[in-house]
């Protein structure tokens, strides 16, 4: 055995660190920027929250409060959530598990980093400057009438995601090209199939968000009109050419936490997968279904009652993917080992949320039933039990998961069980008032409310201190554990995952051997292998 | 003879190629899908007015944009050439073919600055800026809107595949490409042809159909 | 039954003849998604306990399901999605055409409040008035940005949505009285769009509608008073000092009030006018200027008849000429420079 | 080096498929003075995509590459079909308000007297 030294001393400094081109590194550099943007993400979370706590004013006044829920969605949806488990488990991860020594493009890989930076600072600049206030979703006439700056945000939007279609064409490349010798595309570990779906959709809706984007910038800035209704414009075109973005988007953000789900609960069952194919292929089912539902967030903007049925029947369609998905994880745990350890915990609790935010997600495809839900907080509450009790779940399970891969230490694990009760338990409290806030009619983005709302909303603000609790004790014990957690030797979780053959923390070239695959990944059953 | 290397991620170079190639197709279908969102736009306007559309399509400039059609479809067959050239280490016919195209690329780009001109001294304007008397319908400002950002982001695109090939063309001249190390040439034609292709659409659209 | 889950759910009252079948739809689906969140959970707990982690087992068998299986979930589920498309999908076509003959109402949205004409009668700024056991038709557009038009107690909403008409039509069951809220992001005064459905019984809205002719006389500040209501003037003002979203309009005649770029102006007849006719020209310290411009709305009578309604509110203090200003200076918002005052 | 035979596409190809690209222009350009009312439409851009299908064979080389770049090409195509014909499904298929509504002007507010 060679004495190579590990990635993360092979050389030494910041330099060496802001001029890698190696996966394992950039991956490192993202985790830490995109868990940052969490934070700042939640920090709006919070204080918009608490806004909320009174049905009148309580600390801010309606345009701050605008500003928050704006910069809240802008900064999470962009700046973490979409680039946080591809960039950074995905760049980690990917190559290793594929057996390559890197990813196919590596100076292009640094490239996105910094131009996330780029794209993340002009964003910050925006927000100093007084954000913007015209929602996540940017809606003309609005964005285009609204006296607040919307082309900083804009633009920084535009930026991110040049770096997300990088990302993305990257990924596509290695999986095609860098497999290793014996990987066939049924033996690739089935993270890989959901990140590689990721990708296909990265690179296809992405570029018609930047159009969209665009459109919005000029129209507020130089009133060019193209969604004016005074100069012919049509306000609706403007939601569909968002929507054929934003709702595959939501699978951008989701498709990847099935990557982690699909490879911690057999790693934590010990045993295969059920059914790896209908999970592999379900994926890409997505990745394909899911760019033909956007209309359903248009059920009642005055689109065509035709198009409402074909949107409506075709998110039904979509949701059969997940289901499938789910179905199988909860059957992956028949008859296994199962160690209920911190990724565990995350797993049962993604399950649950993921689970039912994404049930009232089939509920609200319902065209009738959308009518009454639309621009609720039954909505509000739907997208974060998908997003919040889904993504940053997974992105929390791969976190404990793959932290003795990437620095080869274990986190403490009472600590570790500990915060996920915590996030679990804060997470119901905080979304499942809002589904009842929903139910009995109460909009969102709605900076004062009537009183009869209040208790709904003072137990939704418990929560979400709730949550950061957790997510506070989570970054203690974990930035703990970096310096002093105790060294947890190559694979402590016995896991049959292509991405523990390389050490722990690997080489800087992943393998001392390139590795010749012979069969799928997490085949427990076999005695050696 | 350039010998391009081969970078340790790769098992070997016809590998290496095809994963620059894929790449670079991967890139342009996602370009193809910012314009696409353009088309989208185009699509659902052209059915809400359809006689306007019908209509402005008269007020385009077919002589020019016709005369702009064939002169892009030849540039991609020089560039397509300069590759066969160069693959056959012709380095400097490779070279002077690419200049040709970049030549022809300049000269789209000034037909359509007269025709740009020309709509600017009658008032065809986009949207909210539209002035033109003779045809005072909500349907021709859209009609501009929409013209001036599919046209103005193509030219965009060739302005910017003007640059790749330059730099293609002192490469070549300064016989960097040969059978076997051809991959920026190619991706760079790649490119050219993709712009091509996005015209060969765009010209129907604003000036044939009406 | 329905009682007990729409108290459970927490839905509003079933006040349209649409919400009934609509909460049964909504109930199925809450039961059905119920039973199968609790089977899922149910196993998925009993596989974690039953099959957790013991020394000495450490080899799991090799499992995967028969097709058949699968076939089944996949069929079942398809099956029922499909079910909930169609069942959807026609109370969703049954929303768009009303049911025989009905009332039109035109309604314009626009920052931040409604208007309602009724085809057959006066119009109505926050106030829309309707019978009751008659289908409505609702024709919506908006002045400016998208809005829309939500009543959670008739299960009815539509953006409104401007350089367009959109429609949605309900019938109120019962006399009474409904919010209405704007469900579409509109910028500041989104959550303060106030609007009301007054419910009439049939022969209550035939005399409303013979009635809204005739009256209207007496002295100019009664009228004054009546376009207030009616306008939503009171929405946002009180006569009685305490601060609304606007300021009070008691003492407001005569008094100084101190602006948001610092200068000062007597509340006199000019200035009550250009508040209403352009708000944003002075826009009073501590508030924010989301007052809609009533620009071609109100009629120079009506105009005269709130300025005179204005003078008349006075306490006794200010009647014996104390000078008082009534706009405090309170906690200031950021004042937004070229804030559109939404009319064209 | 294992150098892997290509089948590159000749001089010759590329002047017969500039020539058919001249050819298809010019036809089009045809067509566009013939009248065919509801049909100019998609003649007019299936000749397009005929056109844009040769150059991306032959120019672009797609016959003789892998399927995988195939892939990459059906697949954009594929959604910005779909994309273009479920957006402009929308305004096509609306309610038309032909019908006069009458549009509640300005001012229309009745006077109360
Ligand atoms: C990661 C993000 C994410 C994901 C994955 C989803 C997934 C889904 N979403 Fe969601 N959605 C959002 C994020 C997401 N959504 C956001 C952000 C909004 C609001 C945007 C805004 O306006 O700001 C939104 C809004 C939204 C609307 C519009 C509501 C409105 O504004 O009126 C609709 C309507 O159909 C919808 C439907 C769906 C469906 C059918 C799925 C399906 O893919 C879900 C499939 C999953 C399952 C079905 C669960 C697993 C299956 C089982 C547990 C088996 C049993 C299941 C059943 C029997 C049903 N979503
Ligand atoms: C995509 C991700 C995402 C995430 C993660 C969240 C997280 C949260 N969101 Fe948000 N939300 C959106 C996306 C998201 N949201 C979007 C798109 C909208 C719509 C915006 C619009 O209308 O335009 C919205 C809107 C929205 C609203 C509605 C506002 C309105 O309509 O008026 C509310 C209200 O309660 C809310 C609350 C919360 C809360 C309490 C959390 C909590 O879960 C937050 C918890 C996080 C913390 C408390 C931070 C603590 C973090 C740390 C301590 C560090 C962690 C670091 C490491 C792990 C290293 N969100
Ligand atoms: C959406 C809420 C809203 C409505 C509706 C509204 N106002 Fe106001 N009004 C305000 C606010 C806020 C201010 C203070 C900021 C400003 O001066 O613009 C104000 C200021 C005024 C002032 C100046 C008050 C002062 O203290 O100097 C007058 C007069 C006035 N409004 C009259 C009216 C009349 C008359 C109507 C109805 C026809 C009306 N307002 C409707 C919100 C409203
Ligand atoms: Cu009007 Cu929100
Ligand atoms: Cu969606």
């Amino acid at each position: 055995m060679s004495a190579e030294p590990d990635y993360l001393h092979a050389t030494r400094g910041l330099g060496s660190w802001l001029t890698t081109t190696d996966h394992k590194r950039i991956g490192i550099l993202f985790l830490w920027t995109v868990s940052a943007a969490l934070l700042l993400g939640g920090v709006f979370a919070i204080l918009l929250r608490l806004e909320l706590l009174t049905p009148g004013r309580t600390f801010v006044d309606p345009m701050t409060y605008n500003r928050f829920f704006t910069l809240h969605g802008v900064i999470m949806v962009w700046m973490f959530m979409i680039p946080s488990i591809p960039t950074s488990f995905g760049n980690f991860m990917l190559p290793i598990m594929l057996g390559a020594k890197d990813v196919a493009f590596p100076r292009l890989n640094l490239a996105s980093w910094y131009v996330y930076l780029a794209g993340a600072a002009i964003v910050l600049t925006g927000m100093v400057l007084g954000g913007t206030d015209t929602g996540w979703t940017f809606y003309t006439p609005y964005s285009s009438k609204t006296p607040a700056d919307v082309a900083p945000v804009v633009l920084g939007v535009f930026v991110l995601g040049v770096s997300t279609i990088i990302t993305g064409i990257n990924f596509i490349v290695t999986t095609h090209t860098l497999r290793a010798r014996g990987m066939t595309w049924h033996r690739m570990p089935l993270f890989v199939w959901s990140i590689y779906a990721t990708s296909v959709i990265q690179v296809l809706a992405t570029p018609v968000l930047g159009m969209a984007l665009v459109l919005v910038a000029l129209d507020h800035a130089l009133a060019l009109g193209v969604f004016d209704p005074a100069a012919g414009g049509d306000p609706i075109l403007y939601q569909h050419v968002f929507w054929f973005y934003s709702h595959p988007a939501v699978y951008i953000m989701v498709l990847p936490a099935f990557a982690v789900i699909s490879e911690t609960v057999c790693a934590l069952s010990h045993k295969n997968p059920a059914s790896y194919r209908a999970i592999a292929y379900s994926s890409v089912g997505i990745a394909f279904v899911g760019f033909l539902t956007w209309g359903h967030h248009m059920f009642v903007s005055g689109m065509s009652a035709l198009d409402v049925g074909v949107f409506s029947v075709l998110s039904m369609l979509v949701a059969i993917f997940s289901a499938i998905k789910v179905f199988a994880w909860v059957g992956t745990m028949y008859r296994g080992s199962i160690a209920f350890r911190t990724p565990m915990a995350y797993v049962i609790a993604f399950l649950v949320l993921f689970g039912v935010g994404g049930m009232t997600g089939v509920a609200v495809a319902t065209a009738a039933l959308d009518v009454h839900w639309h621009d609720t907080y039954f909505i509000v509450a739907h997208f974060h039990f998908i997003m919040v009790g889904g993504t940053i779940t997974a992105f929390l399970a791969g976190l404990h998961y793959w932290f003795p891969k990437m620095f080869g230490r274990l986190y403490p694990e009472r600590w570790g069980l500990l915060a996920a009760a915590l996030v679990f338990g804060g997470f119901l409290l905080t979304f499942i008032p809002q589904f009842l806030l929903g139910n009995a009619g109460m909009p969102r983005r709605y900076y004062e409310y009537p009183e009869r709302y209040q208790a709904l909303h003072v137990l939704s603000t418990g929560g979400s201190w709730l949550i950061g609790v957790g997510l506070a004790v989570t970054v203690v014990y974990l930035v703990w554990a970096l310096r002093y957690g105790p060294p947890s030797g190559d694979n402590p979780w016995g896991s049959k995952g292509f991405e523990w053959l390389a050490p722990s923390p690997p080489p800087p070239h992943n393998f001392h051997e390139t590795p010749v695959i012979t069969h799928g990944p997490h085949e427990y059953f076999r005695p050696e292998a | 003879m350039w010998e391009p290397t081969l970078r340790f991620q790769f098992e070997d170079r016809a590998k290496q190629a095809h994963a620059a190639r894929l790449g670079m197709w991967v890139f342009l279908v996602s370009e193809m899908l910012l314009f696409g969102a353009l088309f989208a736009l185009y699509a659902a306007y052209r059915t809400t007015y359809p006689a306007a559309f019908a209509g402005a399509t008269r007020l385009t400039d077919l002589t020019l944009g016709t005369a702009n059609t064939y002169v892009l479809v030849t540039s991609s067959l020089v560039v397509a050439l300069s590759l066969a050239a160069a693959r056959r280490a012709l380095g400097r016919l490779a070279g002077g073919l690419l200049a040709l195209a970049l030549a022809m690329g300049a000269l789209f780009l000034v037909l359509k600055g007269v025709e740009y001109s020309a709509h600017f001294r009658e008032g065809l304007y986009p949207g909210t800026y539209y002035r033109y008397a003779g045809m005072p319908d909500r349907g021709a400002q859209v009609f501009f809107s929409l013209y001036y950002l599919m046209t103005g982001l193509h030219a965009l695109h060739v302005l910017i595949g003007m640059i790749v090939l330059a730099w293609l063309a002192w490469l070549a001249l300064r016989g960097r490409f040969g059978p076997d190390g051809d991959t920026p040439l190619e991706l760079g034609a790649m490119y050219w042809h993709f712009v091509d292709i996005i015209w060969l659409f765009l010209w129907p659209m604003f000036y044939l159909i009406h | 039954m329905n009682e007990l889950m729409r108290r459970l759910l927490m839905l509003p009252e079933q006040a349209s003849t649409i919400a009934g079948p609509l909460d049964r739809l909504h109930y199925a689906e809450f039961l059905a998604l119920n039973l199968i969140a609790l089977v899922l959970g149910a196993a998925g707990l009993w596989f974690l306990v039953r099959y957790r982690r013991r020394p000495g087992r450490l080899a799991t068998p090799r499992f995967t399901y028969p097709v058949w299986l699968e076939a089944t979930f996949i069929g079942g589920l398809l099956a029922m999605f499909l079910l909930w498309f169609v069942l959807g999908y026609r109370q969703y076509l049954g929303f768009q055409v009303p049911p025989g003959e009905a009332v039109e109402v035109y309604v314009t949205a626009k920052q931040w409040m409604w208007k309602f004409a009724n085809a057959e009668g006066p119009s109505a700024v926050g106030v829309m008035t309707v019978p009751a056991g008659r289908p409505v038709k609702l024709i919506l557009t908006s002045r400016d940005v998208i809005h829309s038009f939500y009543v959670p107690d008739f299960r009815i909403k539509q953006d409104a949505v401007p350089g367009r008409y959109t429609t949605v039509w309900f019938e109120a069951r019962e006399p009474g009285r409904h919010q209405i809220l704007c469900a579409e992001y509109c910028g500041t005064g989104h959550s303060q769009m106030p609007g009301e459905v007054v419910v009439l019984s049939g022969r209550d809205y035939d005399a409303w509608l013979a009635g809204e002719r005739v009256t209207g006389e007496g002295d100019l500040a009664a009228f004054g008073q009546r376009v207030a209501a009616d306008q939503g003037c009171l929405g946002c003002h009180t006569v009685n000092g305490t601060r609304g979203l606007g300021p009070t309009w008691r003492d407001l005649y005569g008094s100084t009030v101190s602006l948001t770029d610092g200068s000062r102006v007597t509340a006199d007849e000019a200035y009550l006018t250009e508040s209403m006719m352009d708000p944003q020209a002075k826009v009073v310290a501590g508030y924010p200027p989301v007052m809609p411009s009533y620009l071609g709305i109100l009629e120079a009578p009506e105009t005269a008849a709130l300025v005179q309604f204005i003078k008349s509110i006075a306490s006794e203090a200010a009647r014996a000429g104390a000078p008082s200003p009534t706009a405090s200076p309170g906690t200031s918002g950021p004042a937004t420079s070229g804030a559109d005052g939404g009319d064209r | 080096m294992a150098h892997r035979v290509h089948v590159h596409v000749s001089v010759g190809g590329y002047v017969a498929t500039w020539i058919a690209l001249l050819a298809l222009t010019t036809l089009t350009l045809l067509l566009s003075f013939v009248h065919l009312g509801p049909f100019s439409t998609p003649i007019a851009l299936v000749i397009a995509a005929g056109k844009a299908l040769l150059v991306a064979l032959f120019f672009m080389h797609l016959v003789e590459q892998r399927a995988a770049n195939w892939l990459a090409l059906l697949a954009g195509v594929l959604l910005l079909g779909v994309f273009v014909a479920l957006a402009a499904a929308d305004p096509a298929t609306r309610p038309t308000t032909d019908e006069p509504i009458r549009p509640p002007a300005a001012g229309s507010a009745r006077p109360l007297s």
